[in-house]
């Protein structure tokens, strides 16, 4: 028996609900630390549009690549990121994914793929694109996978993207989270007409789907990734989701004015994936109500272990500050200015 | 005369000046929510036709703030973080820099474009770049830098009435800072420097953010007897050369402190300028304190060691009143 | 009688073919000037796309806006822009119509709405789109048109106008020229699927026309400068078209190998807009071969005074090269460097 | 060694590389067609798959080469002219130059972007901007600006060797310019500075196309007992500044020639370290030839008149030899 017609083993949805239930209660945890203001930077939650990196990134393996964007945490631990090295990161601490450097919104680890968040909107669509040239390069079935938003689909690299893609045929998939808004601006006042429609012209397949339905985005990614890695060429889906939590953690402190509708809100919080799926599985008998309560008691393990990691790790080193600007070490540039 | 935040004093300014001018149509994106502040209440006051929610598309705005301007309208675009800029650069750089000589002079731009600018605030690599040196380079806009919330008001008037395209640079997390703002209706030549503090052994020169650790540093200073002149340009272009040349012709020492990365800053022009200009009244080598060639970190630790601050400020004007020439 | 079943009186006929010979004659002297050495940049010649620009610009005033193209001098002189005052520009004279700042990529006259060719591909559209957004607040009908070729329309900024352009419902024409190459690529290397299919999405009308037909070019622009004018939003044309001559004059010195079947420029050459246009015209009794003679000889005049007047303009004093950066003089800024 | 122009060289060094290492995708516009003839022959000896024209879409081929380069690819993009460097900013600025720092050094970026940079052939000012300056503000990119055809091959394979992303900036207009070519396989590392003339008067430091005339200059000044020495930096990131320093403390003079706008140009920047560095040395002030804060104009006579060319260079280096501390 599968899910919803979906021809899905058990522990691959099982594996899935972890996946959700590891971002939400990872996310859960930021937004606490956020509110007690002990993240130094601005966080982007994703709570509410979890099915959709998870659907996804089930299809994918290390060898394949991502890219992410400035709400890039889920996509992060969907794809295989190291929740201790995440938490860390966005600590700021030395011990993070990318040394404290990064924070939020530049968590990448490229050792599983994941070429990274990304704090400009639309900028992980020309790097998926160039992943995918390197993937076809590569010649051994790898495709890249670009996240972006329905507030990314109005940047004019997206049609750009969709071109080279299209003529090149290119292991791509452009995966838009429509989460109905571009910060605060509603879909409807910012994006003219269908975004899954703006593939069609270049002749590149498009698909929309319910992006809060983890099965539903499961099939649609499964098809786009298999013409992907047979050579097939690039492929859209737009899930339609939406995000339950503000646009940026602290958005209250200066959105003084409601940009939407508490009922709208609500009405959304009720088809909240996670619980949605917990019921399907629970209802086709593919799980019981303890094995899923074992999920959250193992989630909860992980992300107090992430929360003392990262708190035990120290800060970077001012020292260090200068990072790796550059792999092949530049002769003769001149030392750090203003040291007198 | 009241005391405002920064922030507020641009609101002010934006405010006023659409007052006065109904020519003028603001632009960006969430200028109506406003992140900042600084555009809030102008989309309840002014309506849908005069300030308007862009989608995100730099590229697209960037230049249709020139296309605007060049049909006769006198345009606001918000660009939000200084990085975006990059993002929107073409049409800056190849338009908005470039139409009214390529043409002879045939039209003006009047264009504001507002961006905060720089770091300081863990918001990491891509929101906070300070880009007023690539800006400057491109010859044909204009570059504000406010160092104070009565000079925010007072510039960013002037800047909307200014004919060619001017960008206003606020420094990110100097929004909440608070000054003495006037009431009545101040505009602030661009071009004209600010002496925030006078003094007879060194001049200081610090842009934009770097006023306050610049004032800071000279405070402490002055407990030791050493007297500094901080000179705040306000403006990048056009530069008021002359007030830096007649403090340093004065002093004979100079420092500047600028939020850029240290190659091609304007840290570094101001030096070269005054290398040229100045030379017989220098007395020292000339330092510059500057962010070095490097990404702006996250980690707060690391950031405030690239980001230039009070002591390093107050080391480099030491080692330069220390200086002798070799024998 | 009118030509080809549209509305069009005669006079407004004969003007149309007048304006497409000027601009051939005009390119023609150009291309002669150019083997000769006397122009001292690179052109880019409109021969054989002289339909577009006049059968759109048919319908705008000096008070409507154009962006053109680095193939600009036919939007130009089809806006209404001074024959003389171009030729001068092109001979990088004191009297061109930029002073000899701008050149053959340049040639602009805000008096007449010509907003300017542009050495940026693709930078016109979102100049056209601000000016459609002046226009809109003008509130007085104006429109603004862009026009642009089949290689722009790959730059993202073309949907970021689209997207805009129909949220607001702005007074905006695009008018993609495609003339089959994109510089020495044909567009099927370089353009995937349908460019007029690209304004679907954002629920933009778009009409392919032939480009190569002034009537059927009037047609659809009549329709979309009506809309623009009554308020009802953006339209897009793409006209099939076709350049006879090379991308840019003097390509043949450094593109070694041929990029096209001299064949397909020939029969492209049989089916060449003017005498095309001059065939119908007597074929419908609206114009006597006499007449369109008639024509060629006030045309030959006005170029022949163009290279006049543009010869016996001196080049620009040296002294003014900084040129008028800014409109309110910079106070303090420092002197020209390198004067010692 | 033979007589090779310098986009022949270019076009030896992308051959030879793409031809070591198997792993180089070259992708551009046109670049089959090849308008400068640097890319010449590639599309035939590599095929489609490695050597590839684009569409023009500045934004994503920018792009793409940070994704390809992330992704394993050693990539060479070419953006055609140093105008449309600003087209394609957003990822250069936002993701090249710092991709690699945000993420700890966890990947390397082997990305040459290839343009021709800086005016002279009447192409106007949208064709014609020297961008260098405006690159070497982000400090993630390195910049190569060859001053020979024999630098051009040398400096070009080294660029290509590099893990780092680099801009090959080749001058517009000497893409013709012939010189000796070694044939064998030179390297130049990034970072020498070449010394192309030794002098003890005055330290000559010019910057890709400006080498030319700086020779020149010296050439002409030799005639009349003057010693110019002309240092070519090769590359402006990384800077090989004890050269130029090593110089300067032996002549105490320094004049730079940029084809860059003045405000925070390279040779702004340099004149500031020397100021900060060698101040002790210096007996004149240091000079600038360069570009003035305008655009690229199209008639050649203005054209003439905004770029440096060798009696400027002549008249700063006389200008600074004649100068005398005032009483
Ligand atoms: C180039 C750029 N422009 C603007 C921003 C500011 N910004 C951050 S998130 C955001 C909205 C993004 O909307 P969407 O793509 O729908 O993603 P969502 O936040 O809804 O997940 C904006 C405008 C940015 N980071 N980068
Ligand atoms: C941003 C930018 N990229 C590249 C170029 C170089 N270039 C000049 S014309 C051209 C081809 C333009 O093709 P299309 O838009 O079809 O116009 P056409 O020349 O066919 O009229 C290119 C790539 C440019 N001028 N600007
Ligand atoms: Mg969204
Ligand atoms: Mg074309």
């Amino acid at each position: 028996m599968v899910a919803g017609g979906s021809n899905l083993p058990r522990e691959e949805l099982l594996e899935m609900y972890r996946r959700m239930v590891l971002i939400r209660r990872m996310e859960e945890q930021l937004a606490r630390d956020c509110a007690a203001g002990k993240l130094p930077g601005p966080v982007h939650l994703y709570v509410g549009e979890e099915a959709v990196a998870v659907g996804v990134c089930q299809h994918l393996s290390d060898r394949d690549w991502i890219t992410s964007t400035h709400r890039g945490h889920g996509h992060f631990l969907a794809k295989g990121g190291d929740p201790a090295g995440m938490m860390a990161e966005i600590y700021g601490r030395a011990d993070g994914i990318c040394g404290g450097f990064g924070g939020s919104m530049h968590v990448a680890d490229f050792s599983k793929g994941i070429i990274g968040a990304n704090g400009i909107v639309g900028g992980g669509i020309a790097l998926a694109t160039g992943a995918a040239l390197a993937a076809q390069l590569d010649g051994d079935g790898r495709v890249a996978v670009c996240f972006f938003g329905d507030g990314a689909a109005n940047q004019g690299v997206l049609m750009e993207a969709l071109n080279v893609a299209a003529l090149w045929k290119l292991p791509l998939l452009l995966v838009c989270e429509n989460n109905g808004f571009s910060e605060f601006s509603p879909s409807a006042t910012v994006t003219a007409g269908s975004i899954a429609q703006r593939a069609r012209p270049f002749g590149v397949p498009a698909v929309e789907v319910d992006g809060n339905d983890v099965v539903a985005v499961w099939q649609a990614a499964n098809a786009a990734v298999r013409r992907a890695r047979e050579g097939q060429g690039p492929s859209l889906i737009e899930a339609r989701t939406y995000r339950t939590r503000g646009h940026v953690e602290y958005e209250v402190t200066f959105i003084t004015e409601p940009y939407r509708d508490e009922a709208e809100v609500e009405a959304w919080r009720g088809r909240d994936p996670i619980p949605r799926f917990a019921r399907r599985l629970v209802a086709e008998g593919l799980a019981s109500a303890a094995e899923l309560e074992a999920v959250e008691g193992s989630v909860a393990r992980i992300v107090a272990e992430a929360v003392r990691f990262a708190e035990g790790s120290p800060e970077p080193a001012a020292a260090t500050a200068r990072g790796h600007m550059f792999a092949t070490a530049p002769r003769g540039s001149a030392p750090w200015p203003g040291s007198g | 005369m009241a005391r405002k935040r920064l922030i507020q004093a641009m609101n002010e300014a934006l405010l006023e000046e659409m007052e006065r001018d109904p020519r003028i149509v603001l632009f960006g994106e969430d200028v109506k929510a406003s992140l900042f502040g600084d555009t809030k209440g102008l989309w309840k006051r002014f309506g849908p036709d005069r300030v308007r929610d862009t989608p995100i598309c730099e590229a697209l705005i960037s230049g249709m703030a020139v296309g605007a301007a060049a049909a006769g309208r006198r345009v606001v675009c918000h660009m939000m973080f200084g990085n975006f800029i990059y993002t929107g650069m073409d049409a800056i750089a190849n338009q908005a820099a470039k139409l009214r000589y390529m043409t002879n002079g045939q039209i003006k731009l009047p264009i504001t474009y507002l961006a905060v600018s720089g770091g300081g605030r863990s918001a990491a690599a891509q929101h906070s770049d300070a880009v007023h040196p690539v800006l400057a380079n491109l010859g044909g806009v204009k570059v504000v830098m406010p160092g104070s919330p009565a000079d925010a008001k007072g510039l960013l008037k002037a800047a909307i009435r200014d004919d060619d395209p001017v960008f206003f640079l606020q420094a990110a997390g100097r929004g909440g800072e608070a000054g003495e703002v006037p009431d009545e209706d101040v505009v602030i030549p661009l071009g004209t420097a600010s002496v925030r503090r006078p003094g007879r052994d060194l001049t200081l020169v610090a842009i934009g953010a770097m006023v306050r650790p610049a004032l800071k540093a000279a405070d402490a200073l002055a407990g030791d007897g050493i007297e500094v002149e901080v000179v705040d340009p306000r403006t990048i272009v056009p530069l008021d050369l002359e007030t830096i040349l007649g403090s340093v012709r004065r002093t004979g020492r100079l420092v500047l402190v600028d939020e850029a990365r240290d190659t091609c800053s304007v840290a570094s022009h101001i030096a070269a300028l005054v290398a040229e200009r100045a030379f017989d009244a220098l007395v020292a080598p000339v330092r510059r304190v500057t962010v070095p060639d490097c990404c702006i970190p996250y980690a707060p630790v690391l950031e405030r060691a690239v980001l230039p601050g009070v002591e390093q400020v107050e080391a480099a004007i030491r080692a330069t009143l220390a200086w002798r020439r070799p024998a």
